[in-house]
């Protein structure tokens, strides 16, 4: 920001002497260039942070404490891998597959940032003068954009590992992760979030303009439909429906929803990619509607059932998180209260529909995030408004008149979902006849923590 | 010697200890265990998923005592757990072979 | 950062080729208008942030591991529904209690703010141009501001709720919150922050100008005195005095303390709604205390008991960043230790005098945050420096020959109890009356855990 | 910010009266001073906060996992009780011995800062005029600076903890601390980072100008060796070898590993003291060399024992950022992945290694903190490059041709190796003279939760 | 009276439980425990330090029955609690001295 | 048969185990319990409330043996579970009134 202030000084040296009155850091333009925004950087720095602490320690948490305890560190270890695996994967290809110019028709980027090149500082020819890649519209270096995403490429993977939650061979959520973060995630995030995707709103040529603020699209729906998918394919657990399998220890889920609600403020106000008015908007949303899936699904038990439940009311406040994450930058505060309620209620509805339709979406992966992720989308199209998204002076969703942003947001649910299904249940079969996908029998009966890690988790006696 | 094994209601226990401790019962063991009889359980709910939980937490304590103390810990133990309402617990009583201080090697009344 | 880009255009005056120096944001000025500071944004976002962590997991773990085994999840989910509760209510009509203009010669706000009217974006009759309301004084949009005094509005009931563990009903406790909050905080919090509050020393027509930076009235003693009249009201536990009930799990206190002391960087520190010396007085004040408060209780148990525990230490923590919390703005970090020794000393002494007057506040609200506060606020009376005091040049506090301070001082600790005291008394034996404050001796007995919410907390077997 | 800036400026074009339409704080320059950088300040103070998580709950709760169940809180403890110990003797005489001007040839620094004295603001002779001292060229409040290097004042001897931890009395604790403190870190510490040290590449007079962005040497090198130290006069746990000690709550770990990853945002990007573009540099190097250490120690075992173990993911990510530490502000974050993946496969093999030495350093200190941190340091020697050294426009690191780098880095290590084995031996042989530093036997049976704070962790039956 | 034993696999419970209360056992106390026997272990490995962890987790269910009941229930426990793998279990039966229910202070079959 | 209950020390269990297995006892099942005997307890304290803790942390083993190897199976326990402090635990031996195994149906002796 003072660099902003530096430069106007430096380029009017006929008016006054300037110069001493901002400061330098040690004169050297690649740590502050012109467009270095300081505000901005910070505030992106710490939002990564908060979407990397979402993974672990919150998602994990938050799935730990809901399995059985003989697989509560087969679920940690998902999440910290992860952290590990895909972030290697969005450095060397992944980033350029989501970010890169369009290839094959946009359908993906192509290999501009291979191994972050063009995202990491280089040096001219003259072998002196250094060049950082700055994001010039938000004043952030561009490797700071690069690694906010690649916190979303961490966390979306581990959100599927809830649907086949203590029964799959490590090897295979490997293998499926990097095959899935491939060619699901980057060419879903091509389209929603490059230059050049073709639903991206801010692509004045977009097909199919639709609103996904932080990835109500490109994470939950894609991510929850795709756990559906790896539900159905891999089969129930042995003994789902006959013996009680409560959460081992809700404390840890408790925990977790909390932390996740924490690192969502950098989820979703971080998707302004600037400490600005557009990012106090989506965090407030994003809050109120948190609070209001809480209130929501916990009253809907209490009415239902004669006792609102915590673990009711922490699946609430997630469900309306997932919800206004389209939303969160095209929304006002206002209707992120009501995309909280319905979200609550909705998937309150599907996890109880679920038991009826007697599949074993273990962690509800796809009740919370794949269909509270539909819903977001689709009302993001209903209540998006003028008042709140960027450069707009005109209706923005359908309470504004727009009939037809319901449209675009169905298209891009329907292609998210699409490439969702169809990629997943290739790459599931392809594993499948390579490392196979469920661990024997017996192993299931000992647990994943013994047989998979060779570890337990609570050593109490 | 006998066993006087009883499953108690866990807030009892302290004043059992206690009781007992005055009765000149000189040991104890206490395990943590779940229970089920005529008190019924309750229900619990997750996401929908209802289950009836049979099993309530108990204490079980294990006294070890001479013939001559059996009927007092008994009586003490049925004074003091005893709230009336259904959940109160049991007591059992085994004859045990032999009873050694690991100690001392001692057995029998004087080990206890 | 506004500093400096203000010397700049001083100095730039004479010239003309600025504009193309600085970049757009897409050139929409609602995203950052003129008064927008990114520094001081991304700072409250991030404070923000850091006080809903002090609710939960913070507070969640800090008391939840104090209560026994079968309770915990009880404790967990009040944290966690006021999130919701609490920000809804905020939204609806407590941000305008507290902050709107005055009505009732003062007593309370008017309806400036209901339903965030004035606090959202709004619509010019041309149907075009969006205006942002912003907190010109800070830079900050006033969203922002309304969303971290929602974060003081949450944690606030929760610190009572230390004091009825274990026994009140759940649907009492939340309608002693929601009357709470506006029948009790919203005053004080308007006597104490708004512009016009009586107590409030930046309103120069104050009547009693009395420090508090951060809530030492408005959140420790108010909510500590009503802790005190609920545990009155409600009665002891069951078998309190005669059963022993130790925390269940003292790992889960250390760690809430941890996060309780991380997050009130957020709650002190952001306090400053900027990121400017203030903060930074204010985060190494709090620091300081709470580093000394950390050792003055567990020394002061290692003296008096010939063992420091960790629940002293923690316990000492705490009451340290009670007692910065009104002077964190207004005393120097070295006056910071000296409030910190004495607020672990003093809580721990108010504890133990506890065990002998024989009330049950189950969880030392009262004894911490009650005595704390009040010790803090009446501290700062004697420690306020025009070091530190914004805008000052004259005498502060006692220490520097302002006595009438502290007379302020203990005005502002006396309404603040005394509303505290009346309205807790009212609005419990308003709810005693509706639905009844304590669940029955059976599901007392049982745990709230399965008797208010059908769950246990651990499964371990 | 710079939007606030330009509009400003056109606004302003014409006219004169810019001073009030840049707006005031009241119009007190102590909190704005012509200096101040708000997104510094912030960053700065959100990356304060990020270091203190790390001890706790970070630090607290991934050693707490791997005791045993009855030194739970033992280990806690000591986190806990440095967050207060440390603080304050950072304060009277800490932060003057590391920053101070030269005293005795350089080997420490003065007494300029005894008791904050020039770190907090003072009055002038007039009675009214405030001065706060500030670090120019970063734009943030000295405070800042030296609360921010508290935090890593406050980890260095809890990282040690892990040596001997299960069996030293808290009170030998207590003075190995304190002294450790004064006569290892800051001498240390004084060496590297304060402007006439004789290890600092900033200062142009350095004899060895050795790398160390975050605190490789001063941190990790000196606590790890150290730890080494402690684990071999302190001799075995009782039964080490005989009985197994596995780690009795691996969740624990785990959750303390990731806060780790999370806070050390703060210790390595909040290194660079600004919100710039060598912080971005930093974090993504950071970040990546966790992601690949985490992969590296997990393929490690899965190749070597046929399973990959949680604890190893979490190690690998602990070694990588250990690893990637002094690094952090001088190679790229490819540079980063590389460090990463060789710090998971060297610090998986020193724990192997130590097995075999049969010296029992509890919680492998030394294997992670001292053998990562001696690889870092001169791996930093290698990777170092123009690209990313502030102000360099040379060949930097062996790979650019720079040999003498190398050796550099190798002066640093055993420098400050040197000190902290001798520091620790002499330490540790007053202590055990004095006060003794191992609890009897019958306490370490019994556990230090009991025989050394009368508390228990659990109370689950 | 017997007091019949019965450690077997966690993930058993349930089913036996209903199936001890089809047979009219009327009720049932249930500890968690760690068992070896001839199902090996399996090894731990933490940091490169390695285990072998012979204690699996079991649960050991006590129930009281009258003579009349012991058959059936026992054939009951080994018909549901059998997978014919090793670790499948074991039933010790004892003999009481004495059986009371704490709540009324009622001894021997009507105490069950 | 008889069943050998020991409540032991925590940290004796793993060579009690493994001197058994020595001494060709190829079964056992433990429980974490709490025991209360002449070994007095210790105070701990909350925030200045006070609690003596009476119970401490012990292991029960169980052990089902033929008779032959009854005397082996206490002395080895005996042995190794020793200390010569206060603590050190109790052996109790019941009369089995039958052993079965559950995957086969064995009883007595052939259950073992
Ligand atoms: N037949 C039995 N065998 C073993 N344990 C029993 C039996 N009956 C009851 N118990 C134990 O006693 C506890 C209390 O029994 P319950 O029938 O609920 O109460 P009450 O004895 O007062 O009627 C149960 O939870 C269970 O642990
Ligand atoms: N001799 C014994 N004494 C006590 N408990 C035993 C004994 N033998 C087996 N058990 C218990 O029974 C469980 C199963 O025994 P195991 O020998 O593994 O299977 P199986 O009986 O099918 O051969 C063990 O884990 C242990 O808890
Ligand atoms: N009478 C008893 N009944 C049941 N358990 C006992 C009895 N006496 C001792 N125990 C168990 O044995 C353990 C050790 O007993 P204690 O008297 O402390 O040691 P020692 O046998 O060496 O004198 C106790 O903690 C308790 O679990």
């Amino acid at each position: 920001m003072n660099r902003a202030a530096k430069i106007a000084v430096l380029a009017l040296l006929a008016s006054l002497s300037l110069a001493t009155a901002a400061w330098a850091e040690g004169g050297d333009d690649r740590l502050a260039p012109a467009k270095l925004d300081r505000g901005n950087t910070a505030w992106m720095l710490t939002s990564s942070a908060l979407v990397l602490m979402m993974t672990a320690p919150g998602l994990a948490l938050f799935y730990c404490g809901l399995v059985r305890k003989k697989n509560v560190l087969g679920v940690m270890m998902q999440c910290v891998f992860l952290m590990g695996l895909m972030s290697l994967i969005w450095a060397f290809w992944g980033y350029s597959l989501a970010f890169g110019s369009d290839v094959l028709g946009g359908v993906i980027g192509g290999g501009d940032f291979l191994m972050l090149k063009g995202v990491l500082p280089s040096l001219a020819t003259d072998g002196k003068t250094v060049t950082v890649p700055m994001m010039d519209a938000y004043g952030i270096p561009r490797s700071v954009h690069m690694v906010y995403q690649m916190m979303f490429f961490i966390i979306t993977p581990g959100l599927i590992c809830g649907a086949f939650a203590e029964r799959m061979k490590f090897s295979a959520m490997v293998l499926l992760s990097v095959l899935w973060g491939t060619f699901v995630y980057c060419p879903i995030a091509h389209w929603v979030w490059s230059d050049t995707g073709w639903l991206n709103p801010a692509n004045t040529a977009a097909k199919f303009p639709a609103f996904d603020f932080a990835g109500g699209t490109v994470v939950h729906i894609s991510s929850g439909i795709s756990a559906l998918v790896c539900a159905l394919l891999i089969g129930k657990r042995l003994g789902y429906g006959q013996e009680p399998m409560p959460p081992h220890n809700l404390t840890y889920t408790c925990i977790g929803a909390a932390l996740l609600w924490v690192g969502w403020f950098g989820f979703n106000a971080g998707s302004a990619l600037e400490a600005n008015v557009l990012a106090a908007n989506a965090f407030v949303a994003t809050h109120m509607a948190a609070a209001a899936g809480t209130v929501s699904w916990a009253l809907a038990e209490w009415w239902h059932r004669g006792k609102p439940s915590i673990l009711g009311a922490c699946s609430g406040a997630v469900a309306g998180l997932v919800c206004i994450t389209p939303a969160a930058g095209a929304v006002t505060p206002l209707a992120g209260i009501v995309l909280g309620l319905l979200a609550g209620f909705v998937c309150y509805q599907a996890c109880l529909l679920k038991s009826k339709l007697g599949y074993d979406d273990a962690l509800d992966a796809f009740g919370v995030h794949g269909v509270g992720g539909t819903l977001g989308a689709i009302l993001t199209g209903v209540f998006a408004t003028q008042l709140v998204v960027p450069g707009s002076s005109t209706a923005q969703g359908l309470l504004e008149g727009n009939a037809q942003q319901v449209v675009n947001q169905v298209v891009g649910v329907l292609a998210s979902g699409l490439l969702g299904v169809i990629g997943t249940f290739i790459i599931l079969k392809v594993i499948d006849s390579v490392v196979g996908l469920r661990v024997t029998q017996e192993e299931e009966l000992m647990g994943l923590d013994v047989s998979q890690h060779g570890e337990e988790g609570y050593i109490f006696v | 010697m006998k066993k006087i094994e009883a499953v108690i209601r866990h807030y009892k226990l302290e004043d059992v200890k206690n009781a007992l401790t005055q009765a000149k019962v000189e040991g104890m063991t206490v395990t943590e265990v779940r229970g089920f009889g005529r008190q019924r359980g309750h229900k619990e709910m997750y996401r929908g998923a209802e289950y009836t939980v049979d099993f309530l937490p108990k204490v079980k304590i294990e006294v070890v005592v001479t013939e001559s103390l059996v009927k007092e810990a008994v009586e003490t133990i049925m004074r003091v757990a005893r709230t009336g309402q259904i959940g109160d617990g049991k007591i059992f009583i085994t004859d045990l072979a032999e009873v050694i201080r690991i100690r001392t090697g001692e057995t029998g009344e004087s080990a206890m």
